[in-house]
């Protein structure tokens, strides 16, 4: 799921400076999972933003509420009345929660809470990795369910680069090397002539931004 | 929380046997009675003994309360009997509140005005809370008298013998072809002289013959699930076919692994383990006698080198050395870096060794080994007669030297603490000693270890380790019910964002997370259609109510029922 | 707030209920047991010749560092306020045994509490007295009684429980050597001591960890004939000790302490392991590792229960079907975790010889 | 103004060692703070970042924390967890400009009465000198 971290609270409350009541808005889903804007951040970060702004001489007040998702306007929505009080929002959603709400209350500013950092797994409780980089073109298939793209520093997609070492990529800090991962993988599942697979260059194309955001579009969903 | 107007409120007003009176005078009394939602105000002197406590509750009942502010001592003074309290008739336990003005204000503040004064504020806030009590009830659920202990050695037996006196059936499961692990091997204990293979013997012969035991051996572990009054321990046999035992409770009773230490010249035939030393005293010593170029003049023990911290090699130690000088006439040295006598008798045993000329040697570094014509040259420098600068030591060529095995964990351990989420000290073994579980309970309920997978003591320790952990089973199933009150965390499933949290926090593997329906019904089975979403839910026989994961949460979906986050919010304000 | 969860006692069992456990001593020891047997539904009446229950360990100071070193002193704290609070358990404080008739499994005792004198059945007595320790007037040549700051573990202990700190007895403060000598009245032929107290070394390692912690100036000497390790946690405490560079572990038991009645400054006399020779060093706090002797009053109550006892005048377990049973330190010296597990062994046997489980 | 200026302490004490200490405080008749308020909770693990940031928002001038020694929780990790929350405070405290010495914690066993009372002396001394909480 996706993962996100907040943002320092100094840094928060910069760009809050202009004003004396807001709304306080988490989201219950990914980023409550990742322990960084779920309805206990909401009061942690509430109570700390309220107590700097007190000892400023500058109180805030805060309103706070948190949605079941706030990637859906549906629930956004039920923000209305609470956001037609406030001078501003801060929602500490990811980004896709915080450009919704800024969608649906245009007419006030809207902050970010939180830095949405990857899409990744839970590797123990409190630390996550990331695994995904939503490239548009899955290679997992070839790579042993292994993503070069998110896991390799360079991002290779043809095999390791000369640094990769013992299983250790070159950067360092414990990181296993991706494609030692993928040929190990590999090798287990019986399935190592998918080495010789190249794998073409990324078609930066259609998946890629130059066409502007990227939408998924299911006509059967869609009615 | 209620609206305060909800609420009534008698106060109790505990002169704590008339230490505290000159504290509730008149005027603190008429403060107390005019605090909202206060409706009523007794007095009493010492209302920590149960029968006055009792009649207490019985003035509650007839008059308008519908719950108490106790004002006087500590808490902990009046809660064991509140427990105690029948819960059918009575008032419920939990709609009582104390203000614990005696240890707070009165004991610790010395100006009688200024304590009157704080206690006038702790029950203000003492009041305050108790609008947000609300009762809480009990549950029990029977308990079938069956264990399961794992493990067939002396421990294991020990502890099944225990329980099966106690009419517990029990299933012992033993990884090897038979019962009776590796103290059987022993023929001697040091304070006990003559053969004891005979009492082992015994014992196995017992724990066979005994109708409430039920042993499985050559089954290998696989695995363990469930909670108190329903433990499955799953087995394979040698055939490869898995079943599962079942049982209310569990004692883990698996011993230790040893290594012996064959390393370098360790590997070397002159060089033997202790058990090996015990089988060639077993047989008379007839097999002392093996090497028929040089017979066997010389045994050295070493210690230490190993195990350090472990009496069994030094008690070992010295019994054999005692039996080789008295039955044998060898030259024995005992070489180690401590020599360990804190057991019955040792010291004495001690004595009488040295008196039978045994010699013992100490070291701070350990000694050297060398081969010289077939013989084992040992070098050691004796602490207490060397000095600085020199290089004094002392050579022993031995025909024999004994070196300890090192103790291992059982290789079972790292499983067992996996699943059952028991922590594993450092070294393997099982369970931190953590004086809250007084050595053989662990965080789980219902399951207790003994022996050496907990960690390598003397037979003896081990022995009353097993009959701790069956007086601890024992305690559990005696009753043939659990009976406990529901004061522990409950989950709201539909807050509940199965983030996994709470499971992975759970010191007592009290919580799971399962398929729930709607209207926050849990479903534990055979339920497909309407499947939704999966929730945490708390095994309330499990839980210790401590709350960690109600502060982990990152929903706020769990509530700790006997202290809520309202609760502990009116408790820190002003 | 109130302790949520433990099993709900409700009522006794019948076959039990009429059954009364006579405990003699409220040490660890017969608490523990006081309270397993009040699990299993079996009522008890504890006699307490003291004022106080919890017996030697009820002063015991908690012994962490930066973390618990498991001394379990706070366990002794627990247990006591629980036994005092529970029902089922009867508790005579000041009370001593008189005679004793009737046979296993309906004693008739008489009891002396201050003048009065009362009667009481018991179906089985559990003798868990406990033990004395040394008294360490007993060597002259440590000084105990006649300097001031030389005091016993267990002074050290009440001391550290009482007032939290260390200080020197002489003048109040802060002492800046402290020696501990082991086997103070245990492995002593001379005062015919032959047994190891067994917990003295883990115990002196315990204190000079934490006192080490709470004073990281102070430096502490432990001299001692042998380590001996005791039980689960003593291994990470004794490579702690080790490490430590202001902990010296000394294999030598000095031969005297010199000094002055109220003077800070104590020299002690012993044999150097390092250089051989005999050497002097001065402290100003000597704390004696006493060791645990049979109670003064070990024979009367042998006699009187026909209790046996082993070479050291410690209890042996008396035939189960003697409707006597023994536990404790009273069989030989044992730490507060070793007592634990005894009384809970002990209140199973006793459980099942009243036939009640 | 600061000569009588009296800093008022919130004590979380966990219920197995902290509040039993508390207790003994009574019992050895050492006198502690009246601006002292006890909060009991069943393991210092219940503890949430939230109760210790409320603490301090309704104006407590130091908040402390009495939990088991490590090692020695009932819970096994209840104390390291408030360590922990500790911890993570800390640093949104240092960013807000609240000094950390207003949250803090302590290690205690049921029979540790006089440690009990001397924390709590140290820190209201401290607290005095550092003055009222700037958020009050």
């Amino acid at each position: 799921m996706i993962k996100a971290e907040q943002k320092p609270v100094d840094e928060i409350l910069d760009f809050l400076k202009p004003h004396r009541k807001i709304l306080l808005a988490g989201c219950n889903a990914c980023v409550a999972v990742c322990h960084a804007g779920g309805e206990k951040e909401v009061g942690i970060l509430s109570s700390a933003l309220k107590m700097a702004r007190k000892k400023a001489g500058q109180k805030i007040e805060i309103l706070e509420d948190c949605s079941t998702r706030q990637c859906e306007p549906e629930f956004v929505q039920e923000l209305k009345e609470k956001a037609e009080e406030v001078e501003a929002v801060l929602s500490i959603a990811c980004g896709v929660g915080v450009q919704t709400v800024a969608r649906m209350f245009s007419d006030i500013p809207v902050y970010p809470g939180l830095n949405t950092t990857f899409m990744g797994e839970t590797d123990e409780l409190g630390v996550w990795i990331e695994r995904c980089q939503a490239c548009g073109n899955c290679v997992l298939h070839v790579t042993g369910g292994v993503c070069p793209v998110a896991r390799c520093a360079k991002q290779l997609l043809n095999g390791p680069c000369g640094g990769s070492q013992d299983g250790e990529c070159e950067i360092g800090n414990d990181v296993p090397c991706a494609w030692q991962q993928i040929y190990d993988r590999l090798k287990t599942i019986g399935q190592l002539h998918r080495m010789e697979e190249i794998i073409p260059v990324k078609k930066w194309g259609r998946e890629s931004r130059d066409k502007g955001p990227r939408t998924i579009s299911r006509e059967d969903l869609k009615l | 929380m209620r609206s305060s107007k909800e609420c009534r409120i008698a106060i109790v007003i505990d002169h704590c046997e008339g230490t505290l009176s000159h504290i509730f005078d008149e005027a603190m009394v008429r403060y107390f009675s005019g605090l909202p939602c206060v409706v009523s105000c007794y007095q009493d002197d010492n209302l920590s003994s149960p029968r006055r406590l009792e009649k207490l509750v019985a003035k509650l009942r007839k008059g308008k309360a519908d719950r108490a502010v106790i004002v006087g001592g500590s808490p902990k003074r009046y809660e064991a009997s509140f427990r105690r309290l029948d819960l059918g008739t009575g008032f419920n336990p939990y709609m009582f509140l104390v203000a614990n003005v005696r240890e707070q204000a009165v004991w610790t503040i010395p100006d009688v005005e200024r304590a009157k004064e704080k206690t006038k504020t702790i029950v203000a806030k003492r009041i305050r809370e108790a609008t947000c009590l609300s009762p809480i009830g009990e549950e029990k659920f029977e308990l079938s008298k069956n264990a399961i202990v794992l493990g067939g050695g002396v421990v294991g037996m020990r502890a099944a013998l225990a329980l099966a006196d106690a009419n517990i059936q029990v299933t012992l499961l033993s990884r090897a072809k038979d019962i009776g692990g590796k103290a059987i091997q022993l023929t001697h204990f040091y304070d006990r002289p003559g053969e004891v293979s005979s009492w082992f013997k015994d014992q196995v012969k017992k724990v066979k013959k005994h109708p409430n035991i039920a042993v499985k051996t050559s089954v290998e572990l696989k695995g363990l699930e469930g909670s108190l009054g329903d433990y499955r321990v799953k087995v394979e046999d040698p055939s490869g076919k898995r079943r599962e035992v079942e049982g209310s409770a569990v004692i883990l009773a698996m011993g230790n692994d040893v290594i012996p230490n064959t390393e370098g010249i360790f590997g070397h035939q002159r060089f033997i383990s202790p058990p090996q030393m015990e089988a060639m005293l077993a047989d008379g010593g007839k097999s002392l006698v093996t090497d028929k170029e040089r017979p066997l003049q010389t045994v050295t023990f070493i210690l230490d080198l190993v195990n350090e911290t472990i009496k069994i090699d030094s008690a070992n130690a010295i019994k054999n050395a005692i039996l080789l000088r008295e039955n044998h006439d060898r030259a024995v040295y005992v070489i180690c870096r401590d020599v360990k006598v804190s057991l019955d008798g040792m010291e004495k045993q001690y004595r009488k060794a040295r008196e039978m000329g045994v010699i013992f040697i100490k070291y701070d570094d350990p000694p050297k080994f060398s081969l010289v014509n077939g013989q084992i040259n040992v070098e050691v420098k004796e602490v207490s007669i060397q000095m600085r600068g020199d290089d004094y030591s002392l050579s022993i060529l031995s025909d024999l030297v004994v070196v300890s095995e090192r103790f291992v964990p059982s290789k079972d351990n790292q499983m067992l603490a996996d699943v059952l989420g028991i922590p594993l000290a450092e070294e393997g073994f099982l369970m931190d000693e953590n004086p809250q579980f007084a050595r053989v309970r662990t965080n789980r309920r219902g399951v207790f270890i003994a022996g050496g997978c907990r960690y390598p003591q003397t037979l003896d320790e081990s022995l009353v380790e097993a009959e701790a952990a069956a007086a601890g089973v024992t305690e559990l199933l005696s009753q043939g019910f659990f009976g406990y009150d529901l004061a522990v965390a409950e989950i709201d499933p539909a807050k509940c964002a199965a983030c996994l949290t709470c499971p992975r926090v759970c010191p007592h593997s009290a919580i799971v997370v399962e398929r729930y329906a709607e209207g926050n019904v849990y479903v534990t089975g055979g339920y497909e259609k309407d499947f939704r979403w999966k929730a945490a839910r708390v095994l309330p026989m499990q839980c210790y109510g401590c709350g960690i994961c109600v502060s982990s949460c990152p929903t706020k979906a769990i509530t700790l029922k006997h202290l809520t986050d309202d609760e502990i919010s009116l408790q820190v304000g002003v | 707030m109130i302790e949520p969860n433990k099993a709900v006692t409700v009522g006794q069992r019948p076959g039990v209920a009429d059954q009364n456990v006579l405990i003699l001593g409220s040490g660890i020891a017969g608490i523990t047991t006081a309270l397993e047997l009040s699990e299993m539904g079996i009522s008890s009446t504890i006699l307490e010749r003291r004022d106080r229950l919890g017996g030697q360990a009820a002063v015991f100071a908690c012994k962490a560092s930066e973390k618990c070193n498991k001394c379990f002193a706070c366990v002794v704290d627990n247990q006591i306020q629980e036994v005092s609070r529970r029902s089922g358990i009867r508790i005579l404080t000041e009370s001593t045994l008189g005679k004793i008739s009737g046979d296993p499994g309906r004693f008739k005792v008489q009891i002396q509490s201050g003048g009065n004198e009362s009667r009481l059945e018991a179906s089985v007595i559990l003798v868990a007295t406990g033990v004395d320790f040394f008294n360490a007037r007993q060597k002259p040549e440590y000084g105990y009684g006649l300097f001031q700051n030389v005091i016993t573990a267990q002074d050290l202990d009440e001391m550290l429980h009482a007032k939290g700190r260390v200080l020197r007895p002489s003048d109040g403060q802060v002492p800046s050597r402290i020696a501990f000598f082991q086997c103070v009245g245990s492995r002593d032929e001379t005062i015919g001591h032959l047994w190891c107290s067994k917990v003295c070394c883990a115990y002196a390692l315990r204190f000079m960890k934490a006192i080490r912690h709470q004073y990281p100036e102070i430096e502490t000497s432990f001299f001692y004939i042998d380590i001996q390790p005791l039980g689960r946690s003593f291994e990470s405490l004794l490579e702690a000790c080790r490490q430590d560079e202001r902990m010296h572990l000394i294999r030598s038991l000095p031969s005297k302490v010199y000094g002055h009645r109220t003077s800070t400054d104590l020299r002690i006399r012993f044999i150097d392991p390092v250089s051989g020779g005999i050497t002097e060093e001065g402290f100003d706090l000597i704390v004696l590792s006493i060791g645990m002797t049979p109670r003064e009053d070990a024979d009367q109550v042998a006699d009187l229960l026909h209790v046996p006892k082993n070479e050291e005048g410690f209890y042996r377990s008396p035939p189960p079907d003697s409707g006597i049973f023994v536990s404790g330190a009273c069989k030989g010296p044992r730490d507060i975790g070793g007592s634990i597990i005894d009384a809970k062994a002990t209140a199973r046997e006793i459980a099942q010889y009243l036939g009640g489980v | 103004m600061v000569e009588s200026f009296s800093p008022r302490i919130v004590a979380f004490c966990c219920d197995k060692s902290g509040y039993v200490a508390a207790d003994m405080v009574g019992k050895l008749r050492l006198s502690l703070p009246e601006s002292l308020d006890i909060v009991r909770v069943p393991c210092a693990g219940r503890i949430d970042a939230l109760h210790l940031l409320q603490a301090l928002e309704k104006g407590a001038d130091g908040v402390l924390i009495f939990a088991c020694h490590e090692e020695n929780c009932q819970s096994l990790t209840g104390n390291i967890r408030a360590k922990a929350r500790m911890g993570y405070l800390h640093g949104i405290m240092e960013r807000i400009g609240l000094e950390k010495e207003r949250l803090d914690l302590c290690n205690l066993a049921t029979n540790n009465g006089a440690k009990f009372a001397e924390t709590v002396l140290q820190k209201f001394d401290e607290l005095k000198k550092l003055g009222p909480s700037p958020v009050e």
